[in-house]
């Protein structure tokens, strides 16, 4: 008698279908003092799982909420449901194939995700990039940079609760994403970077898009911000929520917006120059108070900073060639690199040791998101469930950055 | 035989126009016979009567109603969002809500299994219920409501309350902590904005000494400024934001707020149940915005008294035979007056388009002459235009609003009602009460 | 922030008013084609010349050069034979890991099947010899290959996919999906009926019948819903008593010809609980 | 490349530094052993003439002989990269100071570089696995990792779990859980 193997059917009695009763996970076990303590609930506690199934989640994130009420008592993030091991894939791929492992990453801003890796492999390679490869990067991360603020601006007010932010933010986002499209031939994983340069000069369809939408940016942005800056509700559910003090911040590892949100200067464009920034004006716009709001201030005082960069950028654009001269196959000497710029959610560096053969030996990715989601836990213990989400949302963590 | 030769149409037609004589013939037999009967019965019984009849008419009312509500709640907020919305299915999408129906009433069913199944079950039906109830005592018209209580407005509040009872047994019986959290979200909420919601009407109960709706409407039958909410600003404004809160709204959707706790007190919910919720929201919306107009606006009173007197008196009796003869001719010379000259403006259009422009255009102006008739001949159609004018405006407000405001946190939902709502509404009537004895 | 409590919102209601009234941003999407960029490299195509040859040289360079290994090369040369061949599988193969081979869906690769198998692999050539190595019987060749081991060892499974061709993901996947295999020695549990005559006399027949009915399974098969397994006893063991119930090894003392069905119903019990 | 920084960092840790301070574009590297490396970096932290204050980055390096922990500084002092290698960790068992107290934001780091080569991390108080589930057995960025028979060992809980027959375990402890009426 054979069995030949079709389609499976849940009639199959070999397939287990669990009974209602066994649709309880069992409960974890305490592995750590804190996973202790976590699990220690009082009277009146009780835990409510968010995601990663749940409509707030940026990306696949669980967090499990320790609630009294409404009040969170704890939270503990549960991360890996995006595991793709981007490390271990990295090291069995060679050096041009690591870059478009890396560029899903922080999918809303994947620029940054190549701008890394590819620094760190330059510096491996010790060549020079070319001034006008310089000045394109830097064109197309500042964009991409737009691109990824406003749409936290969107998101942040959809996890507020507002519909339409989200809606106009992507229309923002989809002219900036269409202009790239026409670039580097991609609207969301670009895969543009290469080591020793770009791959493809500016074209004409993109300086037309370009063109077109910085005449009339600033005051689209402008426009769309009217929603949501003053509304008192807004502003009431922001406004002195999830307080992070500079001193905490650094002690924490913040970077980024949430850093600068805290009064701390603190810029990878000023403190350690890369590319053509040294050359460029422009301000490290920071606020004080340290609280959602300013966190969202933040981010859009960085969108005028970006199109004033763009604007210089495209004043000062040199000619000559876009990719320096590169063996096609990348052997790099023995030795250690660290690479790093300032993305759109803080320092994104990649840690690349190379033992002399065409692949990484082990290539660190460092994510912000990573470091950011860490806080949650701390701002928003004695807040409210819907606190969480502002929280959560106001660090603008990306979950395809931090499961790697 | 002649039967294999036939179309299917032409088979249904043999069968159905024997069928339809006989039974014509039938009823009309049984008519003559038992109709004095019948009349006697109806006539001994009219309250029965007349309560099974409102009662099928205002169930009936709100599936139309919360279909285009809902229509115009995915349409606006898309044309605010830039989006187009639903463009495909009717003219302008305006059957994708009914389609929405109809795919909820045909999806599964599902329950639980570790809910508790009779409550679970009738938490859909309580919540649907209290909303249809309250139709009942809205003035649509002078006359034209189904049950003319002399207590409308606290039957309104009790029935309204009622709808709380629902939402929490769905919370309670789901069992899953979202569910949970959204029931007493529901009942917290609920509870809090029902007392600034009836204080705030005390005052327009001391100025017309009553709690029947038709009366309170027929109160501000004056001028414009007859109309409450000029006489009683402030409680409008409570009464505004109460009735939001009271009907789910943003930006006090704090039960069903989908980024904090899943769907609140649906979560457990599919098929038709959940039909049964959804439903029961867009309902109330347009309850309390009926509620609103009626007590604040001045239910189905027009705003301004047109400047001409619209008495058209047409006596047709004086034709005859010819009236008939006329109704029947005229849709065609209309037609055909009117799609001649088009067809003469330009050789490119068809004459089969002229006509149809023709109809079409012709059966545009004998609508508005015959509605203008109506308009002039038949007051309550006039005061129910005015009173769904009004209230579909209210409507599209609380759309406007859901397309603009994020949400208020519950904390700060709460302390709204208690701190301000609250005083402001005891402010009102300590005010309305002092003019009234100051005057008097 | 406004001074006048409100005013924000109001703002933000004649915002969206006035874009309630602006054009729409929607692409009609089956009706407008959004246009791809020249330089998108979404899709992959052949590109013939002006005469319609292929301008394809097959260097395999794109091939090559694919890091997630979608392109792969194969074909037929002039005379009609197989010759031209360019596949990840032999380039990269000794620098690929098991990870690389799940995820692409490829038979075990020559490195990993060259390390010795920690196992007998005689019962597993056996099982794949029963059904001459047809990979369309895989069920059949995993459940026999856990007959006999009692688990689904690792190198059983690589042994199973280098023999049919069948794909690693395939295997390993066919063995997750069912819930009666299982990749952990020791966890398989038997409950052994003898059926030698003196047994079916004594009541093995009825014990049979119960534990059937109460487990809901054939005879011989695993019990669907546990890791237990009902069997058949090859031969009667020596003084043990008549109808013969061994469980793991273990001869059932307590069952007799009178108490056979209530105390199958009991075992029944003790496992369902 | 900041010179200064090389001649203070000799100066300062002359003796505790196992290979002489590196330099190359815009990074500097010093090399500490296990037992010296919490002590230089609470000095490379507090002491005003360093001054790195930020911890860009903690990682952990397998070599296929000893394992290794690698910490990024940031300084507003130096425009320098600053990079601390512990070497020298045994494979058998790899274990190192917690820098937790110090910067509590590498809590994750730490635990992240646990999951990844098994290096145990003393006082760090949630040191658990956070990209692998709760049961897995093996520590994936090793080099001595193998897939096929990992995952033989791992009983990998997120699919397992569901497919395991169990009884409900109360997590809420004082409520029981309902049965269904067909349990």
């Amino acid at each position: 008698m054979t069995t030949p193997l079709t389609k499976p059917s849940l009639d199959d009695p070999r397939i287990a279908i669990p009974a209602a009763s066994e649709w309880y996970e069992p409960a974890p076990t305490a592995q750590t003092e804190r996973q202790a303590e976590f699990l220690n609930l009082r009277d009146g506690e009780m835990f409510v799982n968010m995601g990663p199934q749940h409509p707030s989640t940026h990306g696949v994130l669980r967090i499990v909420v320790k609630v009294n009420g409404e009040q969170v008592v704890d939270l503990d993030p549960v991360l890996g449901y995006l595991h793709r091991g981007v490390e271990k894939l990295c090291e069995n791929a060679d050096y041009h194939q690591a870059i478009c492992y890396t560029d899903p990453l922080e999918y809303v801003a994947s620029l940054f995700c190549e701008a890394a890796p590819v620094a760190a492999f330059e510096k491996l390679m010790d060549v020079e990039v070319p001034r006008r490869a310089q000045y394109i990067r830097v064109l197309t991360m500042e964009l991409n940079r737009i691109a990824s603020h406003t749409l936290f601006q969107g998101w942040m007010a959809l996890d507020l609760g507002g519909i339409t932010p989200i809606l106009w933010s992507f229309i923002e986002r989809d002219e900036i994403v269409d202009m790239l499209a026409a670039l580097t031939g991609q609207k969301l994983l670009y895969n543009y970077y290469r080591i020793g340069g770009v791959n493809g000069d500016l074209n004409h369809e993109f300086m037309s898009r370009l063109g077109n939408w910085m005449s009339r940016a600033a005051a689209q942005i402008d426009s769309n911000l009217g929603l949501m800056n003053e509304n008192e509700i807004f502003v009431r559910r922001t406004r002195g929520l999830g307080t992070l003090d500079a001193a905490t911040a650094l002690r924490m590892g913040v970077t980024g917006p949430n850093l600068r949100a805290t009064g701390v200067p603190f810029d990878l464009r000023r403190d350690h120059p890369y590319l053509v920034y040294p050359e460029l004006e422009f301000n490290v716009p920071t606020r004080d108070e340290g609280d959602s709001l300013a966190r969202y201030m933040v981010r859009i005082d960085e969108i005028r900073e970006s199109i004033r960069i763009i604007d210089q950028v495209l004043h000062e654009m040199p000619d000559g060639p876009v990719m320096a001269k590169l063996p096609r196959l990348i052997r790099p000497r023995p030795g250690r690199a660290f690479g790093a710029v300032e993305g759109p959610r803080g320092a994104y560096g990649v840690y690349a040791i190379s033992d002399g053969t065409d692949q990484p030996f082990r290539m660190r990715i460092h994510d912000p998101s990573f470091v950011h989601l860490q806080l949650v836990g701390p701002l928003t213990r004695g807040n409210l469930i819907a606190d969480t989400m502002a929280v959560m949302a106001s660090l603008d963590p990306v979950m395809g950055g931090v499961d790697k | 035989m002649v039967w294999s030769r036939m179309t299917p149409g032409g088979r249904a037609l043999a069968v159905l126009l024997p069928l339809l004589s006989v039974g014509g013939a039938v009823l009309t037999a049984l008519l003559v016979v038992a109709g004095p009967f019948i009349g006697a019965t109806i006539g001994a019984n009219l309250p029965i009567v007349r309560f099974l009849a409102a009662s099928v008419i205002t169930f009936l009312i709100t599936v139309p109603v919360a279909f285009l509500l809902i229509y115009m709640e995915m349409k606006i907020i898309a044309l605010m969002n830039l989006r187009i919305g639903p463009d495909r299915i009717g003219p302008g999408g305006a059957v994708m809500s009914v389609v929405h129906g109809l795919k909820v009433l045909k999806k599964e069913d599902f329950t639980p299994p570790s809910v508790d199944v009779p409550v679970f079950t009738l938490a859909p039906v309580v919540v649907y219920l209290a909303s249809f109830m309250t139709v009942m005592v809205i003035p649509f018209a002078p006359d034209l409501t189904s049950v003319g209580l002399e207590f409308g407005l606290l039957y309104f509040f009790a029935i309204g309350g009622l709808g709380v009872v629902g939402l929490m047994m769905a919370g309670w019986s789901s069992f899953n902590k979202y569910s949970l959290l959204g029931g007493i979200r529901a009942a917290a909420q609920s509870i809090s904005y029902e007392i600034p919601l009836t204080l705030s009407v005390v005052g327009i109960i001391i100025l017309t000494g009553t709690l029947s709706l038709p009366k309170i409407v027929e109160a501000q039958s004056g001028s414009l400024l007859d109309w409450f909410i000029f006489r009683q600003p402030l409680a409008a404004i409570i009464f505004f934001i109460a009735i939001t809160a009271e009907a789910n709204r943003t930006p006090f959707d704090n039960t069903e707020a989908d980024q904090e706790i899943v769907a609140g007190f649906a979560t457990e919910y599919s098929g038709m149940r959940f039909g049964f919720f959804f439903f029961a929201e867009y309902v109330n919306v347009f309850i309390v915005s009926a509620l609103f107009s009626a007590v604040f606006l001045g239910g189905s009173n027009a705003p301004i008294s047109l400047p001409f007197s619209p008495e058209i008196v047409v006596d047709l009796s004086g034709l005859g035979l010819l009236l008939p003869i006329a109704a029947g001719i005229a849709p065609l010379l209309g037609t055909l007056a009117i799609g001649l000259p088009i067809y003469a403006i330009s050789a490119r259009i068809k004459a089969w388009q002229a006509l149809l422009a023709g109809f079409l255009i012709f059966g545009a102006l004998s609508t508005a002459a015959i509605g203008f008739w109506a308009w002039a001949m038949l007051p309550p159609v006039a005061d129910l235009v005015w009173f769904l004018l009004k209230t579909f405006t209210l409507i599209f407000i609380f759309v406007w609003m859901r397309a603009t405001l994020p949400r208020a946190r519950i904390d700060q939902l709460m302390g709204f009602a208690w701190k301000w709502l609250l005083p402001a509404s005891l402010l009102n009537l300590f005010v309305t009460a002092a003019a009234v004895l100051l005057t008097a | 922030m406004a001074r006048i409590p409100g005013s924000g919102i109001v703002r933000g209601m004649a915002l969206t008013l006035t874009r309630f009234f602006q054009p729409k941003k929607t692409v009609m999407y089956p009706e407008v084609k959004p246009d791809i960029p020249p330089r998108n490299r979404g899709r992959l195509e052949l590109v013939t010349d002006e005469r319609g040859t292929l301008k394809c040289e097959t260097c395999f360079q794109c091939a090559q050069a694919c890091p997630i290994e979608c392109i792969d090369m194969g074909g037929t040369d002039t005379k009609g034979r197989y010759a031209v061949h360019w596949g990840p599988a032999e380039q990269y193969a000794e620098r690929r890991e098991e990870s690389a081979m799940r995820r692409s869906g490829r038979t075990v690769s020559d490195a990993a099947a060259a390390q010795e198998s920690s196992v007998d692999l005689r019962p597993v050539e056996a099982a794949l010899e029963r059904v001459d190595y047809d990979p369309h019987h895989m069920l059949q060749i995993l459940e026999s290959v856990q007959g006999a081991y009692g688990y689904l060892p690792v190198d059983a499974l690589k042994r199973i996919s280098r023999a049919t061709g069948a794909w690693y993901a395939m295997v390993y996947g066919t063995a997750t999906f069912y819930k009666h295999l299982t990749f952990e020695p020791g966890r398989n549990r038997t409950i052994a009926v003898c059926r030698c005559a003196n047994c079916l006399v004594a009541g093995a027949g009825r014990v049979i019948n119960t534990l059937s009915f109460e487990f809901g399974t054939e005879f011989g098969q695993a019990i669907p819903w546990s890791n237990l397994r009902l069997e058949a006893l090859s031969t009667h063991l020596p003084d043990a008593p008549s109808p013969l119930v061994v469980i793991d090894g273990e001869p059932q003392r307590e069952l007799s010809s009178r108490n056979a069905e209530s105390w199958a119903a009991a075992l029944a019990g003790r496992y369902a609980a | 490349m900041d010179r200064a920084l090389a001649t203070a960092l000799t100066e300062r840790f002359g003796s505790t530094l196992l290979t002489p301070v590196r330099q190359r574009f815009d990074e500097t590297e010093i090399r500490v052993s296990v037992a010296d490396a919490i002590e230089t970096l609470r000095a490379l932290h507090d002491e005003t003439e360093f001054a790195f204050e930020m911890l860009i980055d903690l990682c952990g390096v397998d070599t296929g002989e000893e394992m290794q922990v690698v910490y990024h500084l940031s300084s507003s002092r130096s425009g320098d990269w600053l990079r601390v290698i512990v070497p020298g960790i045994d494979r058998s068992a790899p274990r190192v100071n917690s820098l937790v107290s110090l910067w509590p934001g590498a809590e994750w780091m730490e635990r992240e570089a646990y999951d990844m080569f098994g290096i145990i991390f003393e006082g760090n108080r949630d040191l658990r696995r956070i990209y692998m589930p709760d049961d897995y057995a093996s520590h994936p960025l090793r080099k001595d990792f193998y897939l096929a028979d990992d995952a033989s060992r791992s009983p990998a809980a997120g699919v397992r779990n569901m497919e395991r027959a169990g009884t409900p375990v109360d997590a809420t402890r004082g409520t029981t859980l309902r049965k269904s009426p067909g349990a």
